[in-house]
């Protein structure tokens, strides 16, 4: 065990310290130390990973393993609370803390004054601990711990604005659909320990090939299970719908929970199983078809939202699609580097949102905004680079990279209808990302709040802001994770036939959507508003704004029936059956009082009834 | 003699909290305090002096081993003893009696304030009883202690409750309450006496011990009907779903201390009866009935489940979440695998802990708001100090959160279910969503959304505070070590496993119903 | 004798017919007398002239006689026979006499099922005997039979004070 | 005819009379209260002495009476409700305006009617016994009869004991008519020789309605709550108690030594009999807000319970009645005598209204627990010796295997625990501004505090360790030694 | 035609005895209910007579002594309620007296 080893567990006790300092301060601690607190227990999780990163990437950068303790110990059954280093958590480890911290710094700015801060920082860093157990783990019950954490400070921060019923019933969403992913995955887990006997990530690994043979029904449902697991936590079809909602929630929030981090879950998570994948090619397959699908779902909503933050949601559901569609196409490396480009140019753009919706009053609706690009330089250059980023300019952006690399690895992976979805993606996200700049920034002031915006100052505001440009330019690229050992070869390292020319298409499109978006949302603005205001245009428009109606569907299919069973069975039918005895009783008491007449004659009647009756069953009754 | 004295201290106790009263408030409440206080050291005494970690026999009653038993004849005509005994199983149930005694009487400091002797009176013979329970292995006995609970409980319920909605007052929670149980207890004491009887007829003499009991041979239908005789009485009290109807109310009408012994501990007398007696007694019958047994439980879990989402009385919602929680403990039961069983530990355990901490939260609540009544709440978030943090991780392990001993105890069962019955386990498993809804409905409806008005209510104090603290300590402890828990029962549970399984017809199929509607 | 026993005992149902049916007491009194004659009767058919005797004496006399002394001491008048009448209406007494009938038609059955082919021969068993049985091995049961009438007397004494005796009580003592 | 060995075994029965005697001749020269009841007791005690003489003395058998175990068991049930009714009636009576003695006189001579019907063997000690029983209650239940309810208990008791002891005699004229023989063992050995016999069916059919009046079996049952009601306390207590355990001993007695009585059919109906009284005694109590009625009902029930003893007439039966007619004799006696002790004849009507109970324990706090323990004794519930009686009557039920019985034990208990548990909730609610401890009041001063005290403190003692009763029980209830 | 067979004799006081039953069931007046039970009594001793004599032997006419007591006893007891009752309700009917029912 390596010195960075017996470091390890700092990454992620640093932040529950924090948790802890934080909650148990019963509301007497000041703002800024909260802010303190909360920020520097992140601030020292990201050093320790640093130094770790630098020992590892000086060792051999095998994987190693730290035991904290037996977790449960019965039988067979024996998870522990045990730690696994390797290339693909130390990436992660280093986006989450790295990030993390960035992101933290911004929130002491963005959420200065509100109430509830050490609430707030306090949820932050839990979320941070969860995280990187959830990457850490060396077992599915450890990963799996994370993974619930990881939703449940989701879950709070969404509802952060606890006094606005709306934001609650955002977060209730996102907690209850990633939870129904969450029994996919559980169940894969009783299906692995049942079948391998253990829960340890590396052995199942290394036995599950010798277990089952490639295409293996049980390892199929388990691969399924998996990829349950992941879409939910990932927000891809069809479980996508609670990330739009949940940015009811404070930016900085989306920006590391539901951008960097935790909606990238589900790609570590599939990632992490290869092993398991590799054997149910089919749903391999399924993965990156999910991800085709939703990139393209949610770019085409992304075009219909007005709500910057709802922008970046669909946007980062269809960047996710991206990774999908790498992992789908076994391009694992891949989709970790696009996880990682993207985790620094949407945090970004996330932040950069939040200090336009900060410095606007807290308007976030594009409708209100315009012109801001003088009044704030440093949110406007933030979207520019993020935006950048996102639409994929070739060679200057990370997202470039990335993104170019994953629609090479599905060319050669021989899945043209996966790289044409991908180009059809790209293009549509060079459309949604001018148009949100240009709807922002450009034009004139809508609104009040906009005219009256005033910039965001402090290191807190602009730290932040400055680093992750940095990192969304091709700077970020050049950082490559250590995944050579962890993850199978890329479909694309065997071959580089036809690496350029696609290459060419993919920078020809960004370049494309963004010319063609540049033209349509600044000289034809009025023929778009046109189009949209009536006939089919609207009809398309509204389905889109709605995200294809899954919402509605849901609704329809699964939250009405449920509401009603509720509503027929709150007064608790089996027990007013149990009720009904009870008036029977009641019944018969009523009956038989009446014959408590009070009258001797008809007593004595009854006791003659009575001998006659014993006497007839006496003489006939044999 | 020390398991004597476990039974006779909270009856004592009980008697001078009554005395007491005319000493002035605070003194029935400190001997109240002081007498669990007692049970629980020497729980722990003995935790910490015996070896519970003994050896697994090999099925047979024979084998049968305490670490400490104690033992005079009582009723010899029938073959009757005061025969207590003391295993792994029942040293960690009495612990959490202990404990939970502890906290139910901390938790009416400020509650109760009239009747103060009486009521401690009679939470302390509710203890009491419940100890006896868990020690008595005479089956007279045991049935002693199990009738004998309900009284100090219906009166806890009905003197001390509170007045329900609907027309639902404390009295006829309590009633019912007494009448489920007793008429379910009373077919429990059937089976007893007709077990009695066979082995009477089978040996010429007439024993309650369990040891000779479970030599008893019945005909194959003999014994399903008595092991429904048992089944039936602790799927009352645990409850199972048909028979459930009297927990909601007892729960929402009784005082805090009531609930939080309802919840906490009488519904685990249920579960340890099974444990003990329904399972070893008849392994055959049960092992036919154990679809059955894990149905109901499944019904149980999503029954309660969406039930609770439809109430409007806080703790009604928390009542139907018991009643959810110990679908799985049913399941888990009935699995018949060791890990299931060790599961079902926990999560009684991690129940009674997360259980106490709604019912104590639900309580500070009314003490502050004077309502149950959910749509009088919302907003409350930030105006009550740190009451809605430990309502949020009280929250969080009943929706079975890892990291939390719910989560633990809830995945052992499911894991160890799994291999025997995979399709309850993944229905079951869709509880999981249901879990969460009721329980952030809960939090939505109370803490979230637009506040009636802005007023401030009083945080917590150091009482309140230390005791929920305590609770959360523990739940997380045993959520990410379990382990001293599961040494101490692990014999006791690998001895009930063995004999369930013993009778498990040989070549069982574990995966392959799955397997076949995977192809 | 037979001839005696199947008249006496047409008598004896018919006057006790009389008595359930009647409305004035006096008169009810007057066939229960009769009725308790004609049993009388019966018993000296059978056999059992001391029975008899003490039916005679016992309770045609003395039993009726305090009936009677009681009906005249209340006076009730000719109102009562009026009330009587209004009370025996026809639902009144149809269900009970039914029922009475279906008892009796129960036991007929059962007695003539039952038969134990004994006849009586109408021996005379005389007071003798029935003394010797008494006074012999049942000692104990004329004994208790004191004791009962010591209950009853006492009982009668104690309930039965007419409302001066009453009134005299609130004076305290009595006796 | 009567040999020294048959007085000697007479005496309780002497000894009883001769206290009555002395209380009449006592009243005769001079009333004292406190006096009367101190000889009453005295000479119950001074029986209940003798008795134990007698036992040790062996079985004696006369014509008409036999001491065996069976009816020492009885005479003790009797005498020891007897002495525990008199102490009542001294505190009750106390404040009676009326003459009180002969109250005791009364008593005393049912007393006797109770322990010669235990004893006896023959019919017509049988029958007499019976009546020297229920005379003296047609006084004693009438005895205030100011009250209107007192008279009118009276009177009920009167019309419908007497129909019954006709019921009775008819039925007895005619197993005597199929048998010639009138003492019980002859009667039925002659009836077995010629098989038993359609009069005699009928005979005991008839012989039941009798007896089942006084056990007030369903449907012979109607006049129990109201006699109980109206009655003085001590007067239905004694009703309730001695007089009900004296004719289920004799019952008891016929069905134990009637080998010609095991006719399956008798059994049938018996038991029918039997489930109908535990279930409709129950349910007829079950909203019942009048304590005395409402234990009027539940004693109903109890004898239902009791009657599956007779329905089995094998194995554990006879110990189980005794056992059950013990426990059944304590709590009955500790919940009437609260009552009595509460009610006094000259505030007009007992309290008996449940209203007058209302917070009962934050009153008189010692009488409150005894009721409760009485209360939870009848339920059955743990602790108590209504729960031990209970056990012995399911483990009968259970090990002769008469499953409706046991259903119907369950069903019966269950309604009833709603009723006991209404009640003693009652004790317990707090008015409006009543708080406090004990009025100050000494009734633990007198006796009859100090008996129903007593009373509870048995009915837990038995609960909690039975064996000392349970062993002499199954000694008194073995075959004759 | 020698002697009465004894069925006779019991028919005869089952009708009376039936025939007391009838009138102790529909009397409302407490002087016609106490001669109800009078008829029944003595229908039983009757039956006592027919079976002692049958049987020849004297204690049916023993056991209809006893009933002959218990007559005259209830009988008199029976009188002074009767009287007692008059003084408290002013009636001789029965029906008056249920002030307890239910």
């Amino acid at each position: 065990m390596g010195v960075s080893m017996s470091y390890l567990p700092l990454t992620f006790l640093l932040p529950l310290l924090g948790t802890f300092i934080l909650a148990l301060s019963r509301g007497h601690m000041s703002e800024r130390g909260s802010v303190w607190v909360g920020v520097s227990s992140v601030g020292l999780a990201a050093l320790v990973t640093a130094f770790i990163t630098i020992q590892f990437m000086s060792g051999d950068q095998s994987a190693q393993t730290l035991t904290l303790w037996t977790w449960i110990s019965v039988g067979n059954f024996t998870p522990t609370i045990g730690l696994a280093l390797d290339g693909l958590s130390i990436t992660m480890l280093g986006i989450i803390t790295g990030v993390g911290f960035l992101i933290h710094l911004f929130a002491a700015w963005y959420m200065r004054g509100e109430e509830g801060i050490t609430r707030f920082f306090a949820y932050m860093n839990l979320f941070v601990f969860s995280m990187v157990l959830l990457v850490l783990g060396d077992n599915l019950m450890l990963l799996f711990l994370g993974w619930e954490g990881v939703g449940i400070c989701s879950y709070l921060l969404i509802g952060y604005y606890y006094r606005d019923s709306a934001n609650g019933a955002a977060a209730f969403k996102a907690f209850l659909i990633t939870r129904i992913g969450d029994v996919f995955l559980a169940i894969g887990l009783f299906l692995i320990f049942a079948e391998l006997g253990t829960l340890n990530i590396a052995a199942i690994l290394e036995q599950a090939p010798a277990h089952w043979a490639t295409g293996d029904s049980l390892v199929r449902w388990a691969a399924l299970m998996f990829l349950g697991g992941a879409l939910g936590k990932s927000a891809q079809l069809p479980l996508h719908t609670w990330l739009a909602d949940a940015m009811a929630g404070p930016t900085p929030v989306s920006a590391l929970i539901h951008a960097a981090t935790m909606v990238t879950a589900g790609v570590y998570l599939i990632a992490r199983m290869h092993g398991i994948f590799d054997l149910a090619p089919d749903v391999l397959h399924l993965v990156g078809v999910i991800g085709a699908a939703t990139l393209l779902m949610a770019g085409f909503a992304a075009l219909a939202q007005t709500d910057i933050k709802r922008i970046l949601a669909y946007s980062t559901m269809s960047q996710i699609g991206y990774m999908f569609l790498a992992l789908g196409v076994g391009a694992y490396d891949s989709a970790i580097f696009h996880l990682m480009t993207h985790a620094f140019f949407k945090a970004l753009l996330f932040l950069s949102a939040g200090a336009v919706i900060v410095s606007c009053h807290h308007e976030q609706d594009m409708r209100k905004l315009g012109g801001l690009w003088r009044r704030l330089p440093l949110a406007y250059m933030g979207f520019i680079v993020g935006g950048a980023a996102l639409s994929a300019l070739p060679l200057v952006t990370a997202g470039f990279y990335s993104k170019d690399d994953i629609l090479w690895q599905s060319l050669a992976a021989d899945q043209k209808g996966l790289l044409l979805a991908g180009l059809v993606g790209a293009l549509l996200t060079s459309l949604y990302t001018v148009r949100l700049i240009i709807g922002t920034f450009h034009g004139e002031m809508k609104s009040d709040h906009a005219r009256n915006a005033e910039p965001g100052r402090g290191l807190q505001h602009g730290l932040p802001l400055i680093l992750l440009a940095v990192l969304s330019t091709f700077i970020g690229a050049m950082i490559h994770p250590p995944l050579s050992g962890v993850l199978p070869a890329s479909p694309g390292e065997s071959t580089e036939a036809g690496h350029t020319a696609l290459e060419l298409i993919a920078a020809g499109t960004a370049i494309a959507g963004i010319a063609l978006a540049a033209w349509l949302f600044l000289r034809k603005r009025e023929a778009l508003a046109r189009l949209v205001s009536g006939g089919p245009g609207a009809s398309l428009w509204t389905l889109w704004n709605q995200a294809w109606g899954f919402d509605l569907l849901f609704d329809r299919l699964l939250v009405r029936p449920f509401r009603i069973l509720v509503f027929i069975l709150r007064r608790d039918i089996i027990d007013a059956l149990f009720g009904l005895v009870a008036s029977i009783t009641k019944g018969l008491n009523a009956g038989l009082t009446r014959t408590q007449t009070g009258r001797v004659r008809t007593y004595a009647t009854s006791m003659v009834l009575g001998a006659t009756v014993v006497l007839i069953f006496l003489a006939f009754g044999q | 003699m020390i398991l004597l004295w476990l039974v006779l201290v909270p009856f004592i106790g009980g008697l001078l909290c009554w005395q007491a009263d005319r000493w002035g408030e605070k003194a029935p409440r400190w001997i109240a305090l002081i007498t669990m206080m007692l049970v629980l050291i020497m729980t722990l005494v003995l935790w910490l002096q015996g070896d519970y970690q003994l050896p697994a026999m090999n099925a047979g009653a024979d084998s049968i081993r305490w670490a400490m038993e104690w033992k005079v004849p009582w009723i010899p005509r029938f073959g009757i003893d005061v025969h207590l005994a003391l295993d792994g199983l029942s040293l960690v149930l009495i612990a959490l009696t202990g404990f939970l005694g502890m906290l139910a009487v901390l938790c009416s400091w400020k509650e109760i304030d009239d009747r103060i002797g009486f009521f401690h009176l009679n939470l302390l013979f509710i203890l009491g009883g419940v100890v006896g329970v868990f020690l008595a292995i005479d089956l007279f006995l045991f049935f002693f202690f199990w009738e004998m609970m309900l009284v100090p409980m219906y009166f806890l319920i009905a003197l001390w409750g509170h007045s329900g909605s609907e027309g639902k007052t404390r009295i006829r929670a309590a009633i019912k309450f007494f009448i489920y149980t007793q008429a379910s207890g009373l077919l429990m004491l059937v089976a007893i006496l007709a077990l009695v009887f066979a082995h009477h007829a089978n040996t010429g003499e007439y024993s309650f011990s369990y040891a000779d009991l479970l030599q008893t041979p019945l005909s194959e239908n003999m014994a399903m009907v008595l092991m429904l005789g048992f089944f039936i009485a602790f799927a009352v009290k645990l409850p199972v779903v048909p028979l459930h109807g009297w927990l909601p109310d007892a729960h929402a009408q009784a005082p805090t201390a009531g609930s939080v012994d309802l919840a906490g501990i009488l519904l685990k007398t249920a579960a340890y009866g099974m444990l003990r007696f329904a399972l070893p007694l008849f392994p055959e019958a049960s092992q036919t009935f154990a679809p059955i047994a894990m149905t109901l439980g499944l019904v149980g879990v999503f029954y309660g489940a969406v039930l609770a989402c439809g109430q409007r009385d806080i703790k009604r919602l928390i009542a139907y979440t018991s009643i959810s929680h110990m679908g799985f403990v049913l399941i888990g039961i009935y699995s018949g695998s060791e890990l299931a069983l060790q599961g079902v530990v926990v999560l009684m355990v991690a129940h009674a802990f997360s259980a106490a901490g709604l019912f104590i939260m639900s309580g500070q609540l009314f003490e502050r708001l004077n309502t149950r009544d959910l749509q009088e709440m919302g907003g409350l978030w930030g105006r009550m100090g740190s009451l809605p943090g430990f309502s949020l991780c009280f929250v969080a392990a009943s929706l079975g959160m890892p990291g939390t001993a719910n989560f633990v105890g809830e995945f052992m069962v499911l894991f160890g279910t799994f291999p025997t019955a995979p399709v309850v386990v993944i229905i079951g498993a869709c509880g999981m969503v249901f879990a969460a809804i009721y329980s952030l409905i809960l939090m939505q409806r109370v803490y979230f959304g637009p506040s009636l008005n802005d007023q401030k209510f009083e945080g917590l104090d150091g009482r309140e505070f230390t005791m929920l603290l305590g609770i959360f300590a523990l739940v997380v402890l045993f959520g990410l070590y379990p382990q001293p828990l599961l040494d101490t029962t692990s014999a006791v549970m690998g001895e009930v496993q063995g004999l369930f399984q013993g009778s498990l017809p040989a070549g069982s199929v574990p995966m392959s119903s799955l397997a076949g509607g995977g192809q | 004798m037979e001839l005696a026993f199947y008249l006496s005992g047409l008598v004896a149902v018919l006057a006790t017919l009389g008595v359930v049916t009647g409305t004035n007491a006096v008169h009810a009194l007057l066939y229960l007398i009769v009725s308790l004659i004609a049993v009388a009767i019966v018993f000296f058919a059978l056999g059992a002239p001391f029975a008899g005797a003490l039916e005679i004496i016992v309770y045609a006399g003395a039993i009726m006689v305090l009936f009677v002394f009681v009906v005249m001491i209340l006076n009730l008048g000719q109102g009562a026979a009026e009330q009587e009448r209004i009370w025996l209406k026809a639902q009144t007494w149809v269900g009970p006499s039914i029922l009475a009938a279906v008892l009796l038609g129960v036991l007929v059955i059962t007695l003539w099922r039952g038969n134990t082919g004994l006849v009586i021969e109408g021996e005379t068993l005389t007071a003798k005997a029935v003394g010797a049985t008494l006074f012999g091995p049942w000692i104990i049961v004329v004994e208790l039979a004191a004791m009962l009438l010591l209950a009853a007397l006492v009982t009668a004494s104690h309930v039965g004070r007419l409302p001066s005796a009453t009134s005299g009580e609130h004076s305290g003592g009595d006796q | 005819m009567l040999t020294s060995a048959h007085m000697m075994a007479l005496t309780p029965v002497i000894l009883v009379c001769a206290t009555a005697v002395t209380v009449m001749l006592g009243i005769a020269w001079r009333r004292q209260h406190a006096a009367t009841a101190l000889v009453s007791i005295l000479g119950l005690n001074l029986a209940l002495v003798s008795l134990y003489l007698v036992y040790s003395a062996g079985d004696v058998s006369t014509p008409l009476l036999v001491f065996d175990r069976l009816s020492m068991l009885g005479m003790v049930l009797v005498l020891a409700s007897t002495l525990a009714c008199l102490t009542m009636s001294h505190a009750y009576l106390e404040g009676y305006p009326g003459r009180k003695e002969e109250f005791y006189l009364l008593m005393l001579c049912a007393a006797a009617g109770g322990m010669v019907l235990v004893a006896s063997q023959h019919l017509a000690t049988l029958f007499f016994g019976l009546e020297l029983l229920s005379m003296p209650l047609y006084g004693m239940l009438a005895y205030t009869y100011r009250d209107k309810r007192s008279l009118e208990s009276g009177i009920k008791y009167l019309v419908l004991s007497a129909a019954a002891t006709a019921f009775l005699l008819f039925g007895m004229a005619l197993l005597y008519s199929q048998s010639g023989r009138l003492d019980i063992a002859g009667l039925l050995a002659g009836l077995e020789s010629s098989g038993g016999g359609a009069w005699a069916l009928a005979g005991a059919g008839l012989m039941l309605v009798g007896l089942g009046f006084k056990l007030s079996i369903v449907p012979f049952h109607l006049w129990t709550p109201d006699v109980y009601q109206g009655g003085p306390g001590p007067a239905a207590t004694f009703l309730a108690t001695a007089s009900k355990a004296a004719v289920f001993i004799v019952l008891l007695r016929i069905v134990m030594v009637a080998p010609a009585f095991h006719v399956e059919w008798l059994h049938t109906v018996l038991g029918g009999l039997a489930l109908l009284t535990m279930i409709v005694g129950n349910l007829l109590a079950l909203i019942q807000t009048n304590l005395k009625r409402l234990l009027g009902y539940s004693s109903i029930a109890h004898f239902g319970y009791l009657l599956v003893a007779l329905v089995v007439a094998d194995g554990l039966a006879v110990e189980t009645a005794g056992i059950y007619l013990i426990t059944y004799l304590m709590t009955t006696l500790g919940a009437f005598g609260v009552v009595t002790l509460l009610s006094s004849p000259y505030s007009g009507e007992d309290a008996s209204a449940l209203h007058h109970y209302r917070g009962l324990f934050w009153r008189r706090p010692y009488l409150a627990a005894v009721l409760t323990v009485c209360l939870l004794s009848l339920a059955g519930i743990p602790f108590t010796a209504g729960f031990i009686g209970k056990f012995y009557i399911v483990a009968l039920g259970v090990e002769a295997g008469r499953w409706w019985l046991v259903g119907g034990i369950i069903a019966g208990s269950v309604i009833g625990l709603y009723y006991y548990l209404r009640v003693m909730v009652t004790l317990y609610l707090v008015e409006p501004g009543m708080r406090g401890r004990d009025a100050p009041d000494n009734w633990g001063m007198k006796a009859g505090g100090v008996v129903v005290l007593g009373l509870a403190l048995l009915v837990i003692a038995f609960g909690v360790y039975p064996t000392p009763v349970i062993d002499w029980m199954s000694v008194l209830t073995s075959p004759v030694h | 035609m020698n002697g009465i067979p004894m069925e006779h004799g019991l028919i005869l006081a089952a009708i009376l005895f039936a025939i007391g039953l009838a009138g102790l069931m529909f009397r409302r007046n407490m002087v016609f209910v106490l001669m109800s039970l009078e008829i029944m009594l003595n229908s039983a001793g009757l039956a006592f007579i027919v079976a002692g004599t049958a049987w020849e032997q004297p204690e049916g006419q023993a056991m209809f002594l006893l009933v002959i007591t218990l007559a005259a006893a209830e009988a008199s007891v029976g009188l002074a309620l009767l009287i007692q009752l008059y003084q408290r309700f002013r009636t001789l009917d029965t029906d008056a007296v249920s002030g307890m029912r239910g």
